[in-house]
C-alpha cells in the first residue's frame, strides 16, 4: 500500500542508519560500563581508540594484525575445505559416518592446548604447524556442521539428479552446495571466531608475533586498554568482512528466496 | 628433535628463548647492547615467545637451544630420561604478599582467608610455605585457608581490590605490588632458610639439552661468561638500567626501583658447589612436601644437572 | 533388480515392494506386478490414489532398487525424460538453468527459445521456480524432460493443475515429442479422457498393493480419436472396470 | 532384494561392528604414532590407560572432571537457550537483525581471553563469573548457526500456521523447532566442543580445580601422558553422552526422513 | 487492507498487486479484481495458469499484505479452512498430528476417526507425510481444512492428483461441508465441469494481469445437476469465454 517505488531506497536507507545507530549505542553502553567499573578495570572507548591510533603509528598494531589475518586465512581455507568434504562424506555414507563418527567426536572433545602442544613439539615452531594446528581444531566444527546439512538434502532433487544423470561435480555445484549454503554461512561465521580464538593460544604458546602474542605479553601487564585494544581492531576487520564481502555474497546467493514483507 | 643430539647448527650460535618483558630480555639485551657474546666467543640468537608455556613448547621442540625455567622441571626432566643440564640465573623468588594494612602478620593469620597462588597447587613456594606453616604455626592451609589458583596478573589484581587476603606471587608481581604499598608477609627464601637451607639458593636457570651441552662446551661457557658480565654492569651501572627501562615496563619509579633491587638481590654470588648442596637439600623438602606429583620419578636431585664446566669456576 | 537390455521393450515385473514404516510396521505398496511397453508405445497407467503408481515409476527408473523383481529397460544408455508428480525443481536456480542443467552436456548450448515459447514461459526464463505459480513450475517440469530429447518418457501426472486450454496444447505437445520414432512413454494419469486421447495402451491397476488387472490396446490412431469415440470407449471400459473407472 | 527381516538386525550389528573397529584401528595408530614420536612426547595409549586408572584411584581425576563437566552442563544449558532465542529473533526480525548484528561479530570475534579476565575482575574469581563466562563465549556462536536456520524455515509452513492460527507456543514447538532440529543438533555437538575448549581457560585462569586446571598442572611439567589421560578422559564421557543420549534423541526426532538405501 | 465486517459477504477488491522479482523488474499479477461472495455461496474462481488466482487466495486470507485494494472477510474472528494448491503438511508430524494441531484448542479432543474414513486415510493416521502418496498427501490436506469446521473454506484445486472415483467421493464430502448453513467456500479449479456441479456462482478471470472477466450464477440446486445440463451450460460458457473454456 505504500507506493512501491520509495520501498528499496528507503530499506536502504534505514539499514545504514540502524547499523549506524547500533555502533552508537555500543560505544554509548561501553562507555557506561567504563564510567560505572572505573578506568584501571574497564577503559573507555576513546582511551582504547587512543591505544589502537598509538600503537598503529608505532607499525606494532598492524604488524601483528597482518599476522594473524594470515594465519587465520590460511587455517580457515584448510579447514572448510577438509571439514566440508569430511561432513559431506559422513553425511552421505552411513558406513563412513559410522566408522568416523567416535574419531570426530574425540577430535571435537580434545582441548586446542593439547593440538597445539602436540603439533608444536612434532613438527617444530613453525608456522606450518601453528597454521595445521588450527584448522585441525576447527575441521572437526565444520565436518558435524556440514554433516548435519548433508542429512538434512532433499532426496527428492537428488533422485532429479540421478534420473538426469548430471556428473558428480554438476550435483555439488547445483543440487548439494546451494542446499547447504546456510550451514556453510553458519559454520564460516562460527568458523572465522573459533579459529580466531584458536589462533590466539596458538601464538600464546609458539610465536613471536600475532595479536594472541600481544594480547598474552599486554596482560601478563594486565594492560587492558592494550587488550581491548588488540581486540577491537580485530573485531572490526571482521566487521569490515562482514559488511563488505560475506553479507553481499550471502544476499547473492539466497536472492532465490522470498522475503517475508 | 632427538634429546642428546642438539642442532647441528654452527657451534657457536645459541638461540636462546626469552619472553619480551621478562627478565631474561633485560640480561640479553645488555649482553647484546654491549657485543659480550661475541666476545665470549658465542653469538646470541633471541627468540621471542609469550609465555612461559610457549618457552618451554620451544625448548622441548628444539627450537631454541636454551631457556630459562627452573631447577625443579630440569631434575624431572633428567629424571624422565631426557638429560638436561643448569646453569644458575637468578636466586630471586616469589612471595606472599599482604595490603599495607593488613592484619595479617604471620602465617597463622592466614587461617580461614582467601589466598591467591600463582603458580598453581605444585608451585614450589607454595609447597614450601605449606609445610612452613603446618611446621610453625600447625595449620594446613590447603585445608584451614581457602587457597585460589589462576594467573598471577588477575590475582594481582583482585589483590589489589581486595577480594582476596593475601597472595603468592612471582616476584616481579611482588615487586609491583611492592611499589603500590603492599607488604611482604614471608619471602621465599625466608621460609626456606627455616628448613635449613643457608643461603640464596639460584631455583631458576639456564637449561641446556644434555648432548647439546656436551658438543657444544664453547657456547655455554660463552653464555654463563656473558651472562655474569651483563649482571656485572647492571650492579654497577645506572645507565644500563635506564636503558632496559622500557623493557622492564614499570608504570612509575618505585615500581623501577622495586624490581630492579629485586633482580640485583636475585644474582647468583655463590659457587656452584655450595648452590648445588642447598639445591640437593631443597629438593629433598619439596619432595617430601610435594610428592612425586611434584618432583616426578626422581626422589633426590639427579646428579650431573649442575653444567659440570661451571664446577670450580663461575 | 535392474537391467538394460537391447529388447527395446520396456518390462517391469515388481514381485514384491515393501515400505518399512517409520512407526514401525510394513507396507506393501506393490505385489505381483508385471506389464511391458514395446519400444515407441505410449502406455497410460491408470489406478486409484495410493496405489502404488509412482512406487512403480521410481523403481523403473532406478531409484529404489530395495524390491523382488525385475526391470528391463528399452535401450542401454538410453536417455529418460522424467516429470515427477511434484515439480522438483532446483529452486537456486533460474528457470533456464533448470532445464539446461539437465541437459547432456553435449546438448547445453541447445536454443531453449522454442521450447519455452510453446509452453508459454518465454517471459518467465530469468524468474526463480518460488516466483512461479504451481502450475508454471509443473510446466518448467515438463520442459526439463522434454528437453534432453528422451527415449525414454516417464511423466507422472504432468497435466494436473493447467487450465482446459493449457493442456490441451501441452497434451499436443507430448504427444508430437511421442511422435517421434522409437520415443517409449509411461504416464500416470487419473484422467481417462486424456489417456484415450493421447495413449496406445492403458495399464489398469488395482489399490494397494498395486498389481496389473487389465491391459487395452487402443488401435484408433492418435490424431483420429472423435469425442463420441473417446466417450463410448470410457462407458464401456467403466462397465468393465467398474472399481477403477467412473461413469462420467 | 535381500530378505526384509534380517536387514535391521545385521544393521545393528554392522553398526556396533564399525564402531569397535574404528576404536580398535584409533588405538592401532595411536599406538604406531607412540613408537614412530618415541615415549617422551607421545605416550603410548597403555600408559595413558595406566594414568586414567592411577589418577582415578587417587580420586583427583573424577573431581576435577565433575567440576569441569558441571560448568560445561551449565553454560551449554545457558548459551543454547539464550543463543537460539537470540538466533531466532534475528533471524525473522529484519530490524533486530540489522541492530543486532555489529553487536554478534564483535562479540563473536573477541578472544575467550578478554571475555574471561573482564568477567573475574567484574565479577570476582568465582563459579558464577566462570560459567557466564563460557556461555558469553558460546551465545554468540549459537546465535549465529540459529540465525542461518531461522532464514531458511519454509515460508509455506508459516502460512499454514497463519491461516490455522495456530498459537505462538504450538508454531515455535511443531513448525519452526523441527524445521531448526539440524541446526541445532549442529551447533549442540560443536558447541559442546567450544565450550569445552573455553571452559579449560577459563578453569586455567581462574579457578582452582577441574580439568582445565589439571591439564595446566601437568602441563607446567610438560607430562604428556597426563595431559593426555584428562584429555582422553574427558572425551570418553563425551563419546557416552553421545551415543547413550544425543545419537538416540536425534534418530528418534528425525525418524520421518526417508533414509536412503 | 484487511478488515473483517459484519456484512458476511466476502468482498474482494484488489486494484494493483506488484511482485518484485529477484533479478530485478516487477510482475504486476493482479490489476483491477474486484468480486464479492455472500455468506453461505459456493464460488468458483476459473482463469488460466499463472492467471493469479493463488496470489488472489493468499491476500484474502490475509498472507500477503503489499497490495492495493481492500479485503472484508465474512465475519469477524471467522474460522478459516484452506487447502492450498500444495498440500503443505509438516512432514515432521504424523497424520493425525498434521490434523489435530491445527483445530483450535478447544476442538484439539475432538473424534477424527470419521473424517479420516471418508477421505480413505484411516490406516494412515499414523504415518508420516513422506510415507504417503501424493494422492493421499492432498487428502490430508483437505482433512485439516474439513477438520476446523470452517466458517469461510478456501480451496485451490482441491481434486487433481486423485482418481475419479475419489474425486468424485470427496466432491460429495465437500459439498455435505458446504451445505452447512453459512459455509461461505472459494474454490479455484481448472475442471468446469467440477465447477458447474458444484458451484452457485463461477468467477471468470483474464490471464494476468487478471480481472474478473465474467460471473455466472448457476441457479439450478445443487446435487440436482445431471450430465447433459452440465454439458449444455459448460458448451455455453465455451461459445461465451472462448478464450478461458475450451470446447470439450
Ligand atoms: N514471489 C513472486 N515474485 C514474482 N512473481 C510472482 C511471485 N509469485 C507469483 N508470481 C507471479 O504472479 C503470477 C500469478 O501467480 P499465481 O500463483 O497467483 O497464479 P495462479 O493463477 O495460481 O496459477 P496456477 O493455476 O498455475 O496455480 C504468476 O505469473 C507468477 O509468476
Ligand atoms: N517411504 C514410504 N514408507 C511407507 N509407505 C510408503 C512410502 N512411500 C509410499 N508408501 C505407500 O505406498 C503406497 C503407494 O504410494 P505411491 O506414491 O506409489 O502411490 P500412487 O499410486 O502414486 O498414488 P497417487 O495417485 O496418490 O500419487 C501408498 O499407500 C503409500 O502410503
Ligand atoms: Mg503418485
Ligand atoms: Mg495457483
Amino acid at each position: 500500500m505504500a507506493p512501491d517505488g520509495a520501498g528499496r531506497s528507503r530499506g536502504a536507507l534505514n539499514r545504514s542508519g540502524l547499523r549506524v545507530l547500533s555502533l552508537v549505542v555500543f560505544l554509548l553502553v561501553w562507555e557506561a560500563i567504563a564510567l560505572l567499573a572505573g578506568r584501571a578495570t574497564m577503559p573507555s572507548p576513546l582511551e582504547v581508540g587512543r591505544f589502537i591510533v598509538a600503537e598503529t603509528a608505532a607499525g606494532e598494531l598492524l604488524r601483528h594484525l597482518a599476522y594473524t589475518l594470515a594465519r587465520v586465512a590460511a587455517a580457515f581455507v584448510i579447514a572448510m575445505a577438509i571439514g566440508t568434504a569430511i561432513g559431506i562424506a559422513m553425511g552421505r555414507s552411513q558406513l563412513i559416518d559410522l566408522f568416523g563418527d567416535s574419531w570426530l567426536i574425540v577430535l571435537l572433545n580434545t582441548p586446542a592446548l593439547v593440538i597445539t602442544v602436540l603439533a608444536y613439539v612434532w613438527f617444530g615452531l613453525n608456522e606450518a604447524a601453528a597454521i595445521g594446528a588450527v584448522a585441525l581444531n576447527k575441521i572437526p566444527n565444520v565436518a558435524v556442521t556440514m554433516r548435519e546439512g548433508t542429512r538434512a538434502l532433499d532426496p527428492k532433487l537428488d533422485e532429479v539428479a540421478e534420473v538426469y544423470r548430471m556428473s558428480a561435480l554438476d550435483r555439488l555445484r547445483h543440487v548439494v552446495l546451494p542446499q547447504l549454503g546456510s550451514y556453510l554461512a553458519a559454520s564460516a561465521r562460527s568458523g572465522l571466531a573459533l579459529i580466531w580464538k584458536v589462533v590466539l593460544l596458538v601464538e600464546l604458546l609458539g610465536r613471536s608475533n600475532g595479536v594472541g602474542y600481544a594480547i598474552h605479553l599486554h596482560f601478563q601487564n594486565f594492560d587492558v586498554t592494550a587488550i581491548l585494544g588488540y581486540s577491537v581492531a580485530f573485531a572490526t576487520v571482521m566487521l569490515v568482512i562482514e559488511y563488505a564481502l560475506v553479507q553481499p555474497v550471502e544476499r547473492h546467493a539466497s536472492r532465490w528466496r522470498i522475503r517475508h514483507a | 628433535t632427538g634429546w642428546g643430539a642438539g642442532t647441528a647448527a654452527a657451534a657457536e650460535r645459541l638461540k636462546v628463548g626469552v619472553l619480551k618483558f621478562g627478565t631474561v630480555s633485560w640480561e640479553t639485551s645488555v649482553i647484546k647492547a654491549h657485543g659480550l657474546d661475541a666476545a665470549a666467543g658465542v653469538e646470541i640468537e633471541i627468540v621471542e615467545l609469550a609465555s612461559n608455556d610457549a618457552a618451554r613448547i620451544a625448548f622441548q621442540a628444539g627450537e631454541v637451544d636454551t631457556i630459562v625455567s627452573d631447577v625443579l622441571w630440569a631434575a624431572r626432566l633428567t629424571a624422565e630420561n631426557r638429560p638436561v643440564v643448569y646453569i644458575p640465573f637468578s636466586a630471586t623468588e616469589g612471595s606472599i604478599m599482604v595490603a599495607a594494612g593488613s592484619p595479617i602478620r604471620t602465617l597463622a593469620d592466614l587461617k580461614g582467608k582467601k589466598i591467591g597462588v600463582a603458580g598453581g597447587a605444585l608451585d614450589k613456594g607454595w609447597l614450601l610455605i605449606q609445610g612452613y606453616a603446618r611446621q610453625s604455626a600447625g595449620i594446613d592451609l590447603t585445608r584451614d585457608a581457602e587457597p585460589v589458583f589462576g594467573a598471577p596478573p588477575l590475582l594481582q589484581q583482585k589483590l589489589e581490590t581486595g577480594e582476596l587476603d593475601a597472595a603468592l606471587l612471582f616476584w616481579n608481581f611482588a615487586a609491583r605490588l611492592e611499589a603500590k604499598g603492599f607488604r611482604e608477609l614471608m619471602p621465599f627464601d625466608e621460609a626456606a632458610r627455616k628448613f635449613g637451607i643457608e643461603g640464596n639458593v639460584s631455583l631458576l636457570g639456564y637449561v641446556f639439552r644434555a648432548g647439546f651441552a656436551a658438543e657444544h662446551p664453547a657456547a655455554l661457557k660463552g653464555l654463563a661468561e656473558a651472562s655474569r658480565k651483563a649482571k656485572a654492569l647492571l650492579a654497577g651501572s645506572e645507565a644500563e638500567w635506564q636503558r632496559i627501562r622500557p623493557q622492564m615496563r614499570a608504570e612509575d619509579d618505585a615500581t623501577f626501583q622495586a624490581l630492579r633491587r629485586r633482580f640485583l638481590d636475585g644474582i647468583p654470588k655463590r659457587p656452584v658447589e655450595a648452590e648445588q648442596a642447598d639445591a640437593r637439600r631443597l629438593y629433598a623438602i619439596l619432595a617430601e612436601i610435594g610428592g612425586e606429583r611434584l618432583v616426578g620419578p626422581a626422589r633426590t636431585l639427579p646428579d650431573g644437572i649442575y653444567w659440570s664446566g661451571l664446577k670450580g669456576g663461575s | 533388480m535392474l537391467l538394460a537390455g537391447a529388447s527395446g521393450t520396456l518390462e517391469v515385473r515388481i514381485d514384491e515392494k515393501r515400505f518399512r514404516s517409520a512407526e514401525g510396521g510394513a507396507v506393501t505398496a506393490v505385489a505381483g506386478l508385471d506389464f511391458s511397453v514395446p519400444a515407441g508405445d505410449f502406455a497410460c497407467l491408470i489406478g486409484p490414489s495410493g496405489c502404488g503408481k509412482s512406487t512403480t515409476l521410481r523403481i523403473l527408473l532406478g531409484l529404489d532398487r530395495d524390491f523382488s523383481g525385475h526391470v528391463t529397460l528399452p535401450a542401454a544408455g538410453a536417455r529418460t525424460g522424467v516429470m515427477f508428480q511434484e515439480p522438483r525443481l532446483l529452486p537456486w536456480r533460474t528457470v533456464e538453468d533448470n532445464v539446461r542443467l539437465m541437459l547432456p552436456p553435449a546438448r547445453r548450448g541447445t536454443d531453449l527459445g522454442p521450447l519455452f515459447a510453446e509452453l508459454d514461459l518465454a517471459e518467465a526464463r530469468t524468474r526463480f521456480p518460488q516466483e512461479l505459480s504451481l502450475g508454471m513450475e509443473r510446466r518448467v517440469a515438463l520442459a526439463r524432460a522434454l528437453a534432453v530429447e528422451p527415449d525414454l518418457l516417464v511423466l507422472d501426472e504432468p497435466l494436473v493443475s493447467l487450465d482446459d486450454m493449457t493442456a490441451a496444447r501441452l497434451r499436443r505437445l507430448i504427444a508430437a515429442a511421442a511422435a517421434v520414432r522409437g520415443v517409449t512413454v509411461l504416464m500416470v494419469t487419473h484422467n481417462v479422457r486424456e489417456a484415450l486421447e493421447m495413449a496406445d495402451r492403458l495399464i489398469l491397476l488395482a489399490p494397494r498393493p498395486t498389481r496389473v488387472i487389465g491391459e487395452e490396446r487402443l488401435d484408433r490412431r492418435r490424431g483420429d480419436r472423435p469425442p463420441v469415440w473417446i466417450d463410448s470407449i470410457r462407458a464401456d471400459l467403466a462397465r468393465r472396470y467398474p472399481g477403477t473407472i467412473s461413469e462420467d
